[in-house]
């Protein structure tokens, strides 16, 4: 069965569908029933994922422009298995979070739902794709939908921050088309798929030109310093929903490029680079944070904490160790569903209240107490608490680094205390203290907004306590990336006898 | 012998861009640019003669008659905006601008 | 010998021409112009061994594209000259050096490429030439020759669409005419028959001279405002016409009203008095006179119908 | 004497360890997934769950005195929790055990304590949500086999403190407190957290087991790296300088959770992750060396400012500073002082949980007043509290034959033949405990009235006062039974070692001596000025020493001046920097793009002819080139 083929076009008909219905709620329950399909189809599709079978599976290719060699090829290993399952499990969620989201909006309420599980499709295919052109296409593709979900349903300045994302990421993805043309005609093959042009290019020089091609696009998509600039605006301009999947699956776009693009394809060129990156990582991870500290807006807020968590994905990603990449790809999967929430609950407070600023907050948990409870469970899981997914990924990052970079890593370790600052920090000043006289009666969560932050929650807390399932995934397909750049993990000090490790 | 035809030819070529460039009338334009296209064919029958061959002859006819169909059309085109704004000055057809 | 004498002279001509299509200030003179390099062109053809197209420039270019300009420059009047003034800046200056430039550059150019005396046509045409060139037109360039009837035909719609100007209503027959005069006459009294001509007495029928009524007196209606005023102005107003004038005036006045004369009130120009008609519409409006509540597009109208 | 072999075991109440966490864990999620129905039987159903941990703690603990003292070391796998990292197991062995009847027996009685002292609350239900989620993290941190399972039980304790610290969130300082004391103790994590890191990439592996026993294979610079990166997460924890800030403002909390968390528990578990990673520590003698000087450092800061402060919370507060700072000096020495100091921590913790539910007691009689100068004269009306919290005084300041004449003094012995400069200052340490703590009982219990007027003290109700009882009852008898004799020593000893030779208890020792007369002098030094003399009312303004302990040695300045502060200008500076800087660059950029175009939109004047004229002269420099280039 053509699983990933049959996802997109589920969701593909499934936002044509959303046109045709001329009811507005009969739109948002069709949605949500389509987004609903497609995660069940894909979670039948991961139970059928053998770990450690071949790297690629459920694997389709069609020629789709046979004079270049451009492919229609999908197919899935682990990371891009694990991160296709959060984009799915995202987006009902999302749907039913933005249930009223849109109705302020330029356009229609349909149309928004329509771009959602177009926007779906899309991330699917940015992640399944096996041939380079076709990644490319997805990769820029993916802006459309987002374009217009940020410009026509965000907030006030939401054209300023449309076209900044527009651009920043369209500079990005022109760098890399070029790489990519650059790759098809210097390797030499005739094809773009990715596992003909692995290793095709030996030249270092050339290597290096094309990382960057690839890399900067990555970087400006992911976040990275110093190229973070339109996030803060995209998100918090957007709607709470579309922020969720900007910054939850779509920025994850860029670092799972750099694992998979920059890594297997060029080398000894991300060698070469890694020292940059790691310090770009590292500057990331602290400047993120601290001006995270100083935000007055809370969207802006969470989207520089997520600069500062990109930050952790980098560095994980470039420490080239074991337990550092399989951590990085993990903390992409906790990340989406960490700030997914955090943005999910942040909007249903600026719905209630209508305004972003957290000095018009004060005292909520006196009066909205499940709102203000989840809020911290969402926050604490932003700062990796213990107990909660994220934790286990910033561990494994941060040990994997350690094993290789020390100082970077013990950098990288004051953002867990800036994480607490600027999380707690918040938290005080809108939901402790005096309540303040604007809130007073804001009402508490309700049953639609219970079941959105509910299955967030529940997924940081099991994978937080048992993230094996997602782990026996990623670990074989990280360990097959890490052989694809020959390096090895450190040899420890002192060897110590281990059974079963 | 043919140089000299070739540098007449060069010369009316010239004089025609230079009127299109300095006049306003558009029919005056026109005339310039038919004027160029003569300009020209006069070197393309030059050229037949020279290398014996007749596509130079040729293309001079195809030239008369993409002119002819040009000068049709422009001209109805003129009409049009006399017909509208009363005046015949290319300067004053100017709003496609910044 | 006979080849360079016709070219210096044609050369000079043809040259000379051109630069008098380029600097004559009216239009028809640069036709004129235009058309004089062309023949010149055709004969320089013809010398150059190619009488098909030294046929075909005076029939097609100076027969009938240098009609077509001619017949658009009537369209659009021939007699306007255009200022020569430039309004552009540097536009002049550049264009010349530009041409200049050009010239030389193209002069050098060629003189550099062509090497060796001319191979002449003789070869090339060995049937004649018409049908050399038929047998090229019809076998190797049969298609461009196939897509050019296409262009033509093409160009021959589009000027017609260009040029077609669309109605917006269905064009008013006589009898629609007709009627609207008298429902006019029967709402304002408005004369619904034609204005009168100079009349059976006048002396001359220029258009200032006023109708005689049978009796010998001005009739007032025929008398043209605007031509009035002007020669109120100039103190040429004929006294019969300026008594006529008083005497309509002293009897608006006698009916209790204490607005001021068509006269005045043309002269004064006010807010509601009609716009000053341009020169194009001189003929037409020089004949409006303007019976007080009467809308000027009722009195065009009328005209139109006449 | 080496630490024992660890043996994996399955079966039994061990076996079953793991109820011990999971229990009060259910107990939390019921109680605050539940929400208000839960309101009715929520007391009562989080003090079921802490029982029954309890109950399961005993009979494990039976279960393990059947074994040999050998083989008291039961390993129990759970789960693989990272694959690659860490697998997930219970260590029961005679440590963690100590700690887990100490958590569970103590935590049960301030649970029960609570019914009576939260019984007005409106939020009670989720004050024992948080009480058993903290019983169930503290007892995942004590029972780990592993350094990640201890840092997620170590966080978990932490966020409990959190919510309970910042339990009346609604009075900004208590939700400050709460912060502080989260974001301090994360200032330790990162400690610890580095700490594990280099204990990873030194061994590969983070198991206790693996890594303990390992630990001498390892070069001294590396040990004494993670030893004192460890330090810092346990001065985190437990309040050690640098990092005590966070304590006295921890006060904010509810009373039981000062006594529960913030006395009995929590705060020492740093003590508990030196002891535990004694391996590493005997091997790297300059992070021994440091741990003692933060320990004497800190025994006798606690005790400064225990003497100035009027708040009775606060008092106590620097009280357990300073008694942690022992413990952490004697889990400094190594094998010697770890049996002391582990004896110490559990009796500590029966007294100072008793004293600090005995202020609670007291506050919850007085209207929740916490000045000291306007309690007095409560011993008559209050009696019951009054004996118990006299039982906890007479412990904690080595009055013979108590719980803290024993521990303590055994401290302070094992120090003095480790150290006789160290050992005397925790001599002069007690004399101080001596003059503070009798400085609060006759503060509090003695004199004359000094209660604001609408004050009304009576006895607390059953409930609140049987666990005081039965905490005193520890205070008494708990010290002896653990010390004389070795006892404790010996059960612990196939957990953490021994010394090779046992130390023997001499009663009238010239070091105890010493110390019974400095807390004598003390203890007089309080009655006089306390005692006898009249109390004023409001603070005297005081010389500058006393100044200097009120502002608790100026630590909260010193944090506030160097890293607040700062901090606030780095943050404005790096916002500042993000917006002009970074983004300032980008929009400048994009503006000078768009002022370009501006500016070349002016050539499209919309006349023909300029673009014919540029058409033209274009044409006219192609041609030009063109003729250069075909003349080269």
């Amino acid at each position: 069965m053509p699983w990933l083929s049959t996802l997109m076009g589920v969701s593909v008909l499934g936002a044509l569908g959303v046109t045709l219905v001329r009811n507005d709620k009969l739109a948002k329950q069709f949605t949500l029933v389509v987004s609903l399909i497609v995660l069940a189809l894909t979670v039948a599709m991961a139970v059928q994922f053998s770990p450690n079978g071949d790297k690629f599976q459920f694997a389709e290719t069609h020629d789709w422009i046979p004079a270049f060699g451009v492919h229609y090829g999908v197919a899935v290993d682990g990371i891009a298995l694990v991160l296709i399952l959060l984009s799915v499990i995202l987006v009902p969620i999302v749907v039913l979070a933005s249930w009223h989201d849109a109705e302020a909006g330029k356009r229609s309420v349909r149309t928004y739902f329509s771009l959602l599980l177009v926007l779906e499709a899309m991330m699917i295919g940015v992640f399944a794709a096996t041939d380079v052109f076709l990644f490319y296409v997805f990769f820029e593709a993916m802006l459309i939908p987002m374009y217009f979900m940020i410009g026509s349903y965000g907030g006030a300045q939401r054209s300023y921050a449309a076209v900044k994302f527009l651009l920043y990421s369209l500079f990005g993805g022109l760098l890399m088309l070029v790489a990519v043309i650059a790759l098809y005609s210097i390797a030499g093959k005739g094809t773009f798929m990715f596992s003909d042009l692995v290793g095709t290019i030996q030249d270092v020089t050339t290597q290096k030109w094309l990382f960057l091609g690839f890399f900067i696009a990555f970087a400006i998509k992911a976040p990275l310093w110093p190229f973070h600039t339109w996030l803060p605006d995209a998100a918090a301009q957007a709607p709470a929903g579309a922020a969720v999947l900007l910054v939850g699956v779509l920025d994850k776009v860029g670092t799972y490029g750099m694992l998979r693009f920059c890594l297997e394809l060029f080398p000894d060129a991300a060698k070469f680079f890694t020292p940059l990156v790691i310090v770009l990582s590292v500057i990331g991870i602290v400047y993120g944070a601290i001006v995270a500290i100083g935000q007055t807006d809370m969207k802006r807020l969470i989207a520089y904490t997520s600069v500062s968590h990109f930050g952790f994905i980098a560095l994980g990603v470039f420490a080239m160790t074991t337990s550092a990449g399989s951590g990085a790809t993990l903390y992409m999967v906790n990340h989406g569903f960490s700030t997914g929430a955090l943005f999910l609950i942040v909007g249903f407070l600026v719905y209630r209240r209508g305004s972003h600023f957290i000095a018009d907050y004060g005292g909520v948990q006196k009066v909205a107490p499940i709102l203000a409870g989840t809020f911290l469970v969402a926050g604490l899981s932003s700062l990796s608490l213990p107990g909660l997914s994220t934790f286990v990924s910033e561990f494994m990052v941060l040990t994997g680094t350690y094993q290789r970079y020390v100082v970077p890593a013990v950098i990288a370790t004051v953002g867990v205390i800036l994480a607490a600052i600027y999380i707690l920090w918040m938290y005080q000043r809108t939901m402790n203290g005096p309540t303040a006289e604007s809130v007073k009666s804001l009402p508490d969560l309700n049953a639609r907004e219970k079941w959105v932050v509910a299955p967030l929650v529940a997924l940081l807390l099991v994978f937080g306590f048992y993230p094996k399932p997602l782990l026996d995934v990623i670990n074989p397909a990280v360990k097959d990336t890490l052989s694809s750049v020959s390096v090895t993990d450190p040899k420890p000090a002192v060897p110590v006898a281990q059974e079963g490790q | 012998m043919t140089t000299h035809y070739l540098v007449l030819s060069a010369l009316l070529f010239a004089i025609g861009g230079v009127g299109v460039l300095v006049r306003r009338n558009a029919i005056v334009v026109f005339m310039c640019v038919e004027l160029m296209l003569n300009a020209c064919n006069l070197a393309f029958v030059t050229f037949a003669r020279q290398n014996g061959n007749l596509d130079g002859q040729l293309i001079a006819f195809f030239v008369m008659i993409v002119a002819a169909a040009e000068v049709v059309i422009g001209l109805a085109i003129i009409v049009t905006i006399f017909r509208t704004r009363r005046s015949a000055s290319v300067d004053d057809v100017s709003l496609l601008k910044y | 010998m006979g080849e360079s004498i016709t070219f210096w002279v044609l050369a000079v001509v043809s040259v000379i021409a051109a630069l008098g299509l380029v600097f004559s200030r009216r239009a028809v003179y640069s036709a004129l112009m235009l058309g004089v390099v062309m023949l010149s062109l055709a004969v320089l053809y013809a010398v150059q061994d190619a009488p098909f197209l030294a046929a075909v420039q005076i029939i097609v270019y100076t027969g009938a594209v240098m009609m077509l300009f001619l017949f658009v420059l009537m369209l659009v009047g021939v007699d306007s000259s255009d200022s020569l003034v430039e309004t552009i800046r540097g536009q002049r200056f550049w264009a010349i050096l530009g041409g200049l430039g050009f010239a030389v550059l193209l002069a050098l150019g060629i003189g550099n490429a062509v090497v060796g005396s001319p191979k002449g046509l003789a070869a090339a045409t060995r049937s004649g030439n018409v049908p050399s060139l038929a047998e090229l037109i019809f076998t190797r360039h049969v298609f461009a020759f196939e897509v050019t009837s296409a262009l033509l035909i093409t160009a021959a719609l589009g000027a017609m669409v260009l040029a077609h100007r669309e109605r917006a209503e269905a064009k008013p027959t006589q009898k629609d005419l007709s009627r609207q005069r008298f429902v006019t006459f029967g709402r304002t009294g408005k004369n619904p028959a034609p204005l009168p001509g100079p009349g059976t007495y006048a002396r001359h029928n220029a258009i200032d001279m006023p109708a005689l009524l049978p009796d010998g007196s001005v009739s007032p209606l025929s008398v043209n405002r605007y031509i009035a005023r002007y020669e109120e102005s100039r103190g040429t107003l004929s006294p019969e016409v300026a008594q006529v004038l008083e005497q309509e005036e002293a009897a608006l006045r006698a009916a209790g009203h204490s607005t001021p004369t068509v006269t005045e009130e043309v002269r004064d120009g006010g807010p509601d008095t009609e716009p000053m008609p341009d020169d194009g519409d001189s003929v037409v409006a020089g004949r409006v006179v303007r019976p007080r509540g009467e809308s000027p597009m009722e009195s065009l109208s009328e005209e139109d119908g006449k | 004497m080496e630490p024992a072999e660890i043996i994996q075991h399955s079966g039994g109440a061990i076996g079953a360890a793991w109820l011990m966490i999971a229990l009060p864990l259910v107990g939390a999620a019921v109680l605050l997934l539940g929400g208000r129905r839960t309101d009715k039987f929520g007391h009562l159903l989080g003090v079921l769950m802490a029982v029954a941990s309890f109950v399961v703690a005993a009979l494990s603990f039976a279960q393990l005195l059947g074994f040999a003292p050998g083989e008291r070391r039961r390993g129990i796998e759970l789960y693989d929790f990272i694959p690659g990292l860490a697998k997930v197991g219970l260590l029961v062995d005679p440590l963690s055990i100590s700690f887990c009847l100490l958590i569970t027996f103590v935590g049960s009685l301030i649970h029960i304590y609570s019914i009576g002292y939260m019984a007005h609350d409106p939020n009670r239900r989720r004050f024992f949500a948080y009480l058993n989620l903290f019983v169930a993290a503290m007892l995942l941190l004590v029972l780990a086999d592993n350094y990640v399972a201890l840092f997620v039980g170590w966080e978990g304790v932490g966020l409990a403190s959190y919510l309970l610290i910042g339990f009346w969130q609604h009075k900004p300082s208590a939700a400050t407190a709460a912060k502080k004391a989260f974001i301090v103790n994360r200032v330790g994590d990162f400690g610890l957290l580095i700490g594990i890191f280099t204990i990873f990439a030194t061994f590969h592996t983070l198991a206790f087991n693996d890594v303990l026993a390992n630990a001498d294979k390892a070069s001294s610079g590396t040990l004494t790296a993670i030893g004192l990166l460890l330090l810092v997460g346990a001065c985190g924890k437990s309040a050690q300088l640098p990092l005590q800030s966070w304590l006295l403002d921890a006060m904010e909390g509810p009373t039981p959770v000062s006594a529960l968390i913030h006395a009995a528990t929590m705060v020492t578990a740093g003590v508990y992750l030196i002891v535990r990673s004694g391996p590493i520590f005997q091997g790297a003698g300059t992070a021994q060396l440091v741990v003692t000087i933060v320990g004497v450092a800190t025994l006798l800061a606690g005790a400064i400012i225990g003497t100035a402060k009027d708040d009775i919370k606060k008092a106590l507060a620097g009280s357990t500073m300073s008694q942690i700072g022992y413990m952490v000096l004697a889990a400094g020495i190594g094998p010697a002082g770890y049996a002391f100091a582990i004896a110490h921590l559990i009796t500590h913790g029966f007294f100072k949980a008793d004293m600090f539910l005995g202020a609670g007691s007291v506050m919850h009689a007085m209207n929740d007043e916490v000045d000291m100068r306007k309690y007095g004269a409560l011993r008559k009306v209050m009696p019951v509290t009054f004996v118990t919290f006299l039982v906890g005084y007479l412990a904690i300041i080595g009055f013979p034959l108590l719980s803290g004449y024993f521990t303590k003094d055994g401290i302070i012995e094992t120090v003095m033949e480790h150290n006789a400069v160290l050992g005397w200052l925790a001599v002069l340490g007690a004399g101080i405990t001596g003059f503070y703590m009798s400085r609060l009982v006759f503060m509090t219990f003695f004199g004359a009235k000094r209660w604001e007027p609408t004050a009304h003290p009576h006895e607390s109700p059953a409930v609140m006062t049987w666990p005081l009882i039965i905490l005193s009852v520890g205070a008494i008898g708990l010290g002896g039974f653990l010390v004389l004799g070795n006892r404790f020593m010996t059960f612990l000893s196939p957990a953490v070692g021994a010394p090779e030779e046992m130390p023997s208890f001499h009663p009238f020792s010239l070091t105890g001596l010493v110390t019974l007369a400095l807390v004598a002098i003390g203890a007089a030094l309080a009655w006089a000025k306390y005692g006898r003399a009249e109390v004023p009312a409001v603070a005297p303004r005081g010389s500058f020493l006393t100044a200097f302990a009120r502002r608790d040695l100026y630590g909260d300045a010193l944090n506030e001046a160097l890293f607040m502060r700062p901090g606030q200008w780095l943050t404005r500076l790096a916002v500042f920097f993000d917006n002009r800087g970074v983004d300032g660059l980008v929009n400048g950029l994009a503006a000078g793009i768009g002022g370009t175009s501006g500016r070349l939109r002016r050539v499209q004047t919309g006349f023909v002819r300029s673009y014919a004229l540029s058409i033209f002269l274009g044409a006219a420099i192609l041609a030009g080139a063109w003729l250069v280039v075909g003349n080269l």
